[in-house]
């Protein structure tokens, strides 16, 4: 089930590019068709998704492996537990809604569609794999089309600036997150790339704890560019105010989470001694993301660099999250991950609508858009209070979990981060919404009209409703999550875990072809 | 069955505001637009009378409260482990909360019927109506709530709507930052009150309020850290019920339409932050806790503040709202000399009659065309009965005139101080009482009596009965409030239900502040003479204001409202939050994003651009470096 | 007067080579420098024709034809061209070949 | 003695002879189509070349000439690299004046040197397989004699590389003078008695040198950008190609069958230069504005990457060389194709004269879109996991030596610095003022052909590379037996 999920719109992508450019209509409805499915499919998964064990053997639901390249012990293996079961979801959402908000884009539509299309495979893939290197692969796929798209599509006077920017600096640390899952590999001794190989085979035999304080700060400082960790993050503003909407909506929202993931999947479980000496690290970084990238949002008047900021200051409390090493903070962290994919897309898609309406991202320049944009004024109006954590929102019920995740570990940097969400953040999206939603109409928005055809409210729509259903009832997440999360941290904290883990030598897992059923 | 019954009864109440609000913004295809007003009044009719039921059910069976029912809304780990976080939604049905539902339902059903008057023909009427349902779906939730995270998120939703109501004409600019001013100033005391509720949970393992009263039986657990928690605790009250220092936005927040300023900023929303002090009063009031002491002296202050304020300010709604703050000052001044009766006691009266004031306020506004300069009206007392004679009855429960509502409540309090042995808090709270009758006597005379100094004050029009039915009804209670047994009630809750209620009588209660304790009583009927006179030499038939003349300096400050607006515009935000936000914006631009980012890049570009010059073209360069490399190869491995 | 031994040869030899060395990095004239080149394939030949002789096996002067065929078709072919260029440019100067550099 | 061992090479040199000969009785006109020829007839000889797969390895000529899984693999990389040349000199034909079936045959000669070098296990034969190779080159890259920057780039092709011809023979004297050996398994016998004389290890430094000149890499790494933007493009191609990979498979023979002990001595040494020459490459390129220059300093680049294999010093490292090759091979000569269409409509090499490629043909711009990422090393193309398994490699080793980390994080800053280089190749392409013109380029079917054997190459390789890696390995493990 989750290779239709990856491979429909890849292969998608591979059929369109023999389609002549002329039908690009055709193109706008297979892609929309592709997705439209995968993100059915997706919720299919999630819904079926059950988190009770199925064995000692393996934790992944919807498993299946594929020998890919055997002499490295390199699989294609992918499989969803309650990390990222959600995350699989909420890709497929923001995939589906970025799809529908591309209509904005009038040239080269083949090659945007067919980039489009590979960039959401690449994310579920990259999201549901179970093997590192399919993993890093995946991610990479997903992202070279950003860099593409944004170097072809991209808006702003900034845009050549903004692609090699992006380009270069996204390179780096994928390359350094690469050394680092080589040099796991090469250190772990299980010959394998498989995750759960790994997984079990680390519970046997250790990796030695200075290889660990070696591998560690690489994944780190690899997967930290990526998601724009305090000081690696000023790429993230310039390259989102310069991107197309959909690319900035599916890097924003889903792609940036792959480092977070990576963090929680791969260097939790099998790297526990290093993740543990540099938590505190972690955690004092991230304030660089919530505290300072959230006083440098409160002085941005571009709405996409506001949001491009807010989206930095938002990881930060993902990053407490997982610093914090227990089942309450990494929990949290996956939920305001899902939540602030949701939202990303969201405010994203918006902030591209509204560019496109008015013609400049300049809030000085607009006002009053509340009245002449009732729809989509609303939508930018709960999309913000949801960027500053409002309850109700997936966002609150995910801050305020990390919260009391980190209170224990960090009180102090728990203090500075709650006062970060609640008054650095509402200080910068109410300034927002003061300068785009509310004071008079300018003479420059008073032309301004809502568009009127219903569909193009529907991806908005469709990233509000999780926001707010997620946010209402988390534990329609939570429950899934935090076994997942127990049995990530099952290494780090070995006293808490119930029973040690069967012997299990290298290359010796089981090949699944058929697929588990739950 | 009945059981169930009266078990779902405090969800229906709490939730039909929220499907009047969800349909209201959902329905507008379907004529609900058009039909908002109904369907937020009906809803709010329905909790209403749910509460109602349910109060009448709590004091027939004279059960101390009801099951509590709830449901787990987040759980994470297993239970009893340690690291298990589990957040419920949960109802708190007890006296406490049946009389603040009361309150909030019954005089929002007012407030709701007088708005559809006071709303009519605004494009944004069905906007308008959503929010308010919004808004007491959240005040319910806070009222219901039984544990700490449950109220920390109505708390925030209160916040949110309250934001929305303030500036709900957005399109001015004073609305919209007068609402985003409120709604920030708010976060700063949440972010306290967050804070508390994590200290709580990290040293009690809990925040349902039934637990944590349980856990802090144990008073080592709890000891070291009770007064910072209290005091953490009381950061989110400080913020929603506008205690110095966080007090500056609700005077701001008179922008909003009227009755808005008189539900939300008057009668409930602002009281929610005493509400929940009551509310968790076990854990202030914990043994060896400074935090009470510091949070009667912080409500004695803002109440003496905002009294002083409220003496020169010249906009009727702002009077209004800085007397609102002295007595929400009063209110927690209360608390702070271990009186959540009292507290309680005067929040329930003050709703009633500051409600009223407000509304009265909306239909003089409403008569002067939205004019809302007291100088510029003037012997409108003729001309506007039924407002006049109503804001009087409220004017006068304010002061605390004797036999009025606000003379128990007020009483209550004073006699708590001196009870509790706070002189000082006494004293302030006498020239408090003596200030309010001044500033209020002030506002009645130049607004109803004199003649009239504008041409609007000359030809008001009195508001339509739908406006005016409500501040009938609320004139009742505002009268009467104080013979309805609402401090025996509170007396006996929080007393733990070990007290005696219903043993007096009619005639006991109506003389009970004087039994009670005299002193008390006779200090505050002397303050009101005091204050009553002040005004009546001042202001009877005075044309402009002579107070500036007699007070100078003094009187700029009363008006400027002591400049705390400006020192918080011009010095405290800036030194905080501005300056901090330039230097970060600084060091990101040129050192993170210039130094670093573009410094390197640069260096590797200049690096190239020099480096390739050695590819001269030239082969004998060419032949040159390679005989060099060579020798350098030669001279590293075997020369050495 | 000790026996010319395997050493005089090497010494000889890489005194041969480093003097076409120097002529190839000195040289201004492209047949010179040519020269040069040769002379160093010849210091090499030198080596070889003594080192084999030295060894006693013939492998060193087999390699020396081999060489010496190579030399020539080299030369062949570099004479040709520097002929080639020399129509073009009408010069053998290195130093006017520098329209391909950076 | 077994001729048939040698039978690829006879093949091969009787093709050029053949061409030469049909030179004479073929009418001026159709001379051009004789690239066809050529190219039909390497690729039967490659073809031919699957019937010795599987064949233990065996040697001839006295153990000069070996015929084991490593000289297959590259000589069929040699073949199929020589088919794209040629079909490339066909279109190429248009831009040489005169002799262009000399051009065909001269391709073949330089291929029967490579050939030859694939299986020398013998400095003599390693010698004259290299000065094939090299003195058909003189020829090759000079070819366009009309064109100043054509002969300039021969001279100085011709000067570096007899100088380093030079280094090379006076290092064989020097090896042979000490050791009285040719043959790498018997220098390899008696290695460890010379392992601390240094005229021997002059020698083999000096050997080292001469092949770094095949190599394009450090201390003999300057002639490249200039020969590489003077060359006619089908010579460009080649000599990227053909010419380094035929350097590597010398490289590493001499290295792992002859001096195995010294290469591990000396592997700071093979490290360094992989430093020295990745950065001087990388480096230089990014202000490069002319395509084929471009090019050079990536050559130069990339043999630095493919030095970390070697200097990784296992087989892992070797493999990941071999396979790495393999990429390159199909990026290049992509790139080429492309660049040699683009300047059969656009006078000038500049980047800008891709302005527009997108519009005038969208295979053009996709090939070398490809193309460009695959170089960079980016997934899913066939460069990405070259690229992995040589960091692999080399951070195995990490754990011995730091500078081997130190190595990896020099690969990386080119990587990124090269990601900027390829990336300009890219806007240029699809986001730069438009041109006024914007003419269709015409794709003979051959060479839509040849892109896509070379597109379908660089995606095999990047998303099933388990086969071609098996066979690196394979390839690779004769190294290690002896």
């Amino acid at each position: 089930m989750l290779t239709y999920l990856i491979f429909l719109p890849l292969l998608t992508a591979v059929i369109l590019c023999f389609v002549p450019r002329n039908y690009a209509f055709l193109m706008r409805l297979a892609s929309l068709a592709a997705t439209g499915v995968t993100m059915l499919l997706a919720l299919a998964v999630f819904l079926r998704f059950d988190s009770a064990p199925l064995g000692p053997s393996s934790a992944y639901k919807f498993e299946q492996q594929l020998n890919w390249i055997r002499s490295l012990g390199i699989s294609y293996h992918v499989g969803v537990d309650g990390v990222n079961v959600g995350l699989v979801l909420m890709g497929a959402i923001v995939a589906f809604a970025a799809t529908c908000c591309a209509w904005e884009i009038r040239n080269r539509e083949k090659e945007f569609y067919i980039l489009l299309l590979i960039m959401t495979g690449g994310i579920l893939c990259a999201f549901a794999s179970l093997d590192l290197f399919l993993f890093y692969f995946a991610h990479e796929l997903a992202l070279v089309p950003t860099f593409i798209m944004i170097g072809v599509w991209g808006r702003g006077v900034d845009k050549n600036l903004a692609t090699f920017q992006i380009t270069l600096y996204l390179s780096i640390g994928a390359l350094v997150a690469l050394a680092g899952l080589i040099a796991l590999y090469l250190r772990a001794g299980a010959q394998s790339f498989d995750l759960v190989t790994l997984t079990q085979y680390a519970a046997v035999h250790p990796m030695a704890v200075r290889d660990q304080n070696f591998i560690f700060p690489l994944l780190l400082v690899g997967f930290g560019i990526l998601i724009s960790l305090w000081p690696f993050h000023t790429w993230a503003p310039l390259g989102y105010g310069s991107a197309p909407t959909p690319t900035a909506m599916l890097h924003a929202g889903v792609l940036k989470k792959f480092g977070l993931y990576g963090l929680i999947r791969i260097a939790l479980p099998l790297l526990p001694h290093a993740a543990q000496a540099w938590a505190g690290t972690i955690a004092w970084l991230c304030l660089g993301n919530i505290v300072y990238c959230g006083f440098v949002a409160m002085r941005q008047r571009d709405l996409n660099w506001l949001i491009g900021y807010s989206s930095v200051a938002h990881m930060g409390f993902i990053f407490l999250g997982i610093a914090s090493l227990n089942i309450i903070g990494v929990t949290g962290a996956v939920l305001v991950m899902i939540a602030h994919g949701f939202l990303a897309a969201l405010t994203f898609g918006l902030a591209g609508y509204l560019q496109h309406t008015t013609g400049t991202s300049d809030m000085d320049k607009m006002g009053g858009l509340l009245r002449r944009l009732p729809f989509l004024g609303g939508a930018l109006l709960l999309a913000l209070f949801a960027g500053c954590g409002l309850p109700g929102f997936a966002n609150f019920a995910g801050e305020v979990t990390v919260f009391f995740g980190a209170w224990k570990q960090f009180p102090l940097i728990t203090v500075l981060a709650v006062w970060a969400a609640l008054v650095i953040g509402a200080v910068y999206m109410l300034r927002a919404i003061r300068s785009l939603l509310h004071g008079p109409v300018p003479e420059r928005c008073a032309q301004t009209v809502e568009d009127s055809w219903p569909l193009r409210k529907l991806p908005y729509v469709l990233l509000l409703v999780p926001l707010l259903v997620f946010g209402v009832y988390p534990r329609l997440l939570t429950d899934k999550i935090w076994p997942g999360a127990e049995t990530v941290l099952a290494s780090v904290h070995p006293s808490e875990q119930p029973s040690p883990m069967p012997a299990v030598t290298p290359k010796s897992t089981p090949i699944h072809r058929a697929e588990a059923k739950p | 069955m009945e059981d169930h019954f009266i078990e779902n009864l405090g969800w229906v109440a709490l939730l039909l505001p929220l499907l009047s609000a969800v349909a209201i913004t959902l329905g507008g295809p379907f004529g609900a637009r058009r039909a908002a007003a109904k369907i937020s009044i009906g809803a709010v009719a329905l909790s209403f009378v749910a509460s109602l039921i349910l109060f009448l059910y709590l004091h027939l069976t004279g059960q101390p409260a009801l099951a509590e029912t709830s449901f787990p809304w987040l759980i994470i780990g297993k239970y009893g482990e340690l690291n298990n976080l589990q957040f419920n939604l949960g109802l708190q049905l007890d006296t406490l909360s049946l009389v603040m539902m009361l309150v909030v339902t019954g005089v929002g059903l007012l407030i709701h019927i007088y708005s559809q008057g006071y709303l009519a023909g605004d494009p944004g009427y069905s906007r308008y109506f959503a929010c308010l349902s919004l808004f007491t779906f959240s005040m319910l939730g806070i009222v219901l709530a039984d544990n700490f995270l449950m109220m920390f998120i109505f708390w925030e939703l209160v916040g949110i709507s309250s934001y929305l109501l303030i500036g709900f004409w957005y399109h001015k600019p004073a609305a919209a930052d007068a609402c985003k001013k409120a709604f920030i100033t708010n976060r700063i005391g949440d972010f306290g009150f967050l804070l508390g509720i994590l200290l709580v949970w990290s040293v009690l393992g809990s925040v349902g309020f039934a637990s944590l009263k349980l856990e802090a039986a144990h008073p080592n657990h709890f000891g070291p850290v009770a007064t910072i928690a209290g005091l953490l605790i009381f950061c989110g009250a400080m913020g929603k019920s506008a205690q110095f220092p966080l007090h500056v936005w609700l005077p701001d927040a008179m922008e909003g339409p009227t009755p808005v300023s008189a539900l939300i900023h008057a009668a409930t929303m602002v009281a929610a932050g005493v509400y929940m002090l009551c509310r968790v009063y076990f854990l202030l009031s914990f043994p060896g806790s400074q935090a009470l002491e510091i949070i009667g002296w912080i409500g004695g202050f803002t109440a003496l503040l905002a009294a002083l304020i409220a003496v020169q300010q010249n906009d009727i709604k702002r009077i209004l709202a800085y007397s609102t703050l002295s007595q929400l000052g009063y209110m927690v001044m209360a608390v702070g000399s271990h009186g959540p009766t009292a507290a309680m006691y005067h929040l329930t009266t003050h709703a009633f009659f500051k409600a009223l004031l407000f509304l009265g306020a909306g239909a003089v506004i409403h008569a002067m065309h939205h004019e809302q300069d007291i100088w510029q009206m003037g012997g409108l007392r003729k001309k506007l009965p039924v407002t006049f004679w109503t804001f009087l009855t409220g004017t006068l429960a304010l002061c605390g005139v004797p036999f009025f509502s606000g003379f128990y409540s007020k009483d209550s309090i004073l006699a708590q101080a001196l009870k509790n042995g706070s002189y000082g808090l006494f004293i302030i709270g006498v020239l408090v009482a003596a200030l309010t009758t001044f500033y209020m006597a002030r506002l009645a005379l130049v607004v109803f009596w004199g003649s009239a100094r504008s041409s609007a004050a000359e030809h008001p029009h009195e508001a339509p009965g739908v406006m005016l039915w409500p501040l009938r009804i609320l004139a009742v209670p505002s009268v009467i409030g104080g013979l309805l047994f609402i401090e025996a009630t509170f007396e006996h809750f929080f007393a733990g239900g070990h007290g005696e209620a219903g043993t007096i009588t009619w005639a006991e209660q109506l003389l009970e502040p004087l039994n009670a304790s005299p002193a008390a009583a006779l200090s505050g009927i002397f303050a009101i003479m005091v204050g009553g006179a002040f005004a009546g030499a001042l202001y009877w038939k005075a044309a402009s204001d002579p107070l500036p003349l007699r007070l100078g300096w003094f009187a700029r400050a009363m008006r400027n409202r002591f400049y705390f607006d400006e020192l918080y515009e011009r010095v405290l935000i800036p030194a905080t939050h501005e300056l901090w936000s330039r230097i970060a914006q600084a060091i990101d631009r040129w050192i993170i994003g210039g130094l670093a980012v573009r410094g390197a890049s640069g260096a590797t570009e200049f690096a190239g651009r020099a480096l390739r010059l050695v590819q001269s073209g030239s082969l004998q360069t060419y032949a040159f470096l390679l005989v060099a490399g060579v020798a350098a190869v030669i001279y590293c491995l075997l020369a050495r | 007067m000790s026996p010319v031994g395997p050493h005089h040869y090497l010494i000889v030899s890489g005194l041969l080579f480093s003097l076409g060395l120097l002529g190839v990095i000195m040289r201004r004239n492209l047949l010179v420098i040519y020269m040069c080149l040769e002379l160093m394939l010849n210091a090499a030949n030198l080596a070889l024709v003594a080192l084999s002789h030295f060894n006693g096996k013939l492998d060193g002067q087999i390699m020396v034809f081999f060489i010496i065929t190579v030399a020539a078709a080299e030369v062949a072919v570099g004479l040709a061209l520097i002929v080639a260029l020399y129509r073009k440019r009408q010069t053998a100067h290195v130093e006017d070949l520098t329209s391909l550099k950076f | 003695m077994n001729y048939s061992l040698i039978s690829l090479e006879i093949a091969v040199v009787i093709l050029g002879l053949g061409l030469l000969l049909a030179d004479l009785w073929i009418r001026p006109e159709q001379k051009t189509r004789l690239g066809y020829l050529a190219a039909l007839g390497v690729g039967l000889i490659l073809f031919w070349s699957f019937k010795f797969s599987g064949v233990p390895s065996a040697s001839a000529f006295n153990g000069m000439f070996v015929l084991d899984p490593l000289a297959l693999y590259f000589q069929r990389f040699f073949l199929l690299a020589a088919i794209i040349v040629l079909i490339m000199s066909v279109a190429f034909a248009g831009r040489i004046a005169t002799g262009i079936s000399e051009y065909y045959s001269l391709i073949i000669f330089a291929l029967a040197g490579m050939m030859f070098a694939a299986s020398a296990n013998d400095l003599a034969l390693l010698f004259v397989a290299l000065e094939l190779i090299t003195v058909t080159f003189y020829v090759l890259t000079s070819f366009q004699r009309a064109r100043l920057a054509s002969l300039e780039a021969g001279v100085k092709y011709l000067i570096i590389g007899a100088l380093s011809s030079a280094f090379l023979v006076y290092g064989i004297a020097l090896v042979f003078g000490t050791t009285g050996q040719l043959n790498f398994n018997r220098i390899a016998a008696v290695a460890s008695e010379f392992a601390d004389n240094r005229v021997f290890l002059l020698g083999i430094l000096f050997i080292l040198v001469g092949l770094s000149f095949k190599l394009a890499a450090f201390p003999a790494h300057l002639w490249a950008p200039d020969v590489y933007q003077g060359s006619p493009v089908p010579t460009t191609a080649f000599l990227a190609v053909g010419s380094k990979a035929a350097g590597f498979v010398l490289l590493l023979r001499l290295l792992f069958t002859a001096v195995p002990a010294i290469t591990e001595r000396w592997n700071d040494l093979l490290i360094v230069v992989a430093m020295v020459t990745i950065l001087y490459g990388n480096l230089c390129a990014i202000p490069q504005r002319n395509l084929k220059r471009i090019f050079g300093y990536s050559s130069i680049a990339n043999a630095g990457y493919l030095l970390m294999g070697v200097a990784a010093l296992s087989g892992a490292g070797r493999a990941a060389v071999l396979y790495y090759l393999g990429g390159y091979l199909f990026a290049v000569l992509a790139a080429f194709l492309v660049i040699l269409l683009v300047m059969n409509e656009v006078e000038g090499e500049d980047i800008s004269a891709l302005a527009g490629l997108n519009q005038r043909s969208p295979l053009l711009a996709a090939a070398l879109t490809c193309s460009m990422v695959s170089l960079a090393g980016i997934p899913p193309l066939a460069g990405f996991f070259g690229k992995f398994l040589l960091i692999k490699a080399a951070l195995e080793q990490g754990a011995i030596d730091p500078l081997y980390y130190w190595l990896v994080g020099v690969a990386f800053l080119g990587v990124i610095i090269s990601i900027s280089y390829y990336f300009g190749v890219i806007r240029a392409i699809y986001w730069s003022k438009e041109p006024p013109v914007l003419s269709a380029i015409p794709v003979p079917l051959i060479l839509r052909l040849a892109l896509y054997v070379c597109l379908a190459g660089m995606f095999y390789l990047g998303l099933f590379p388990n086969t071609v890696v098996e066979l690196a390995n394979a390839a690779v493990k004769v190294l290690a037996v002896r």
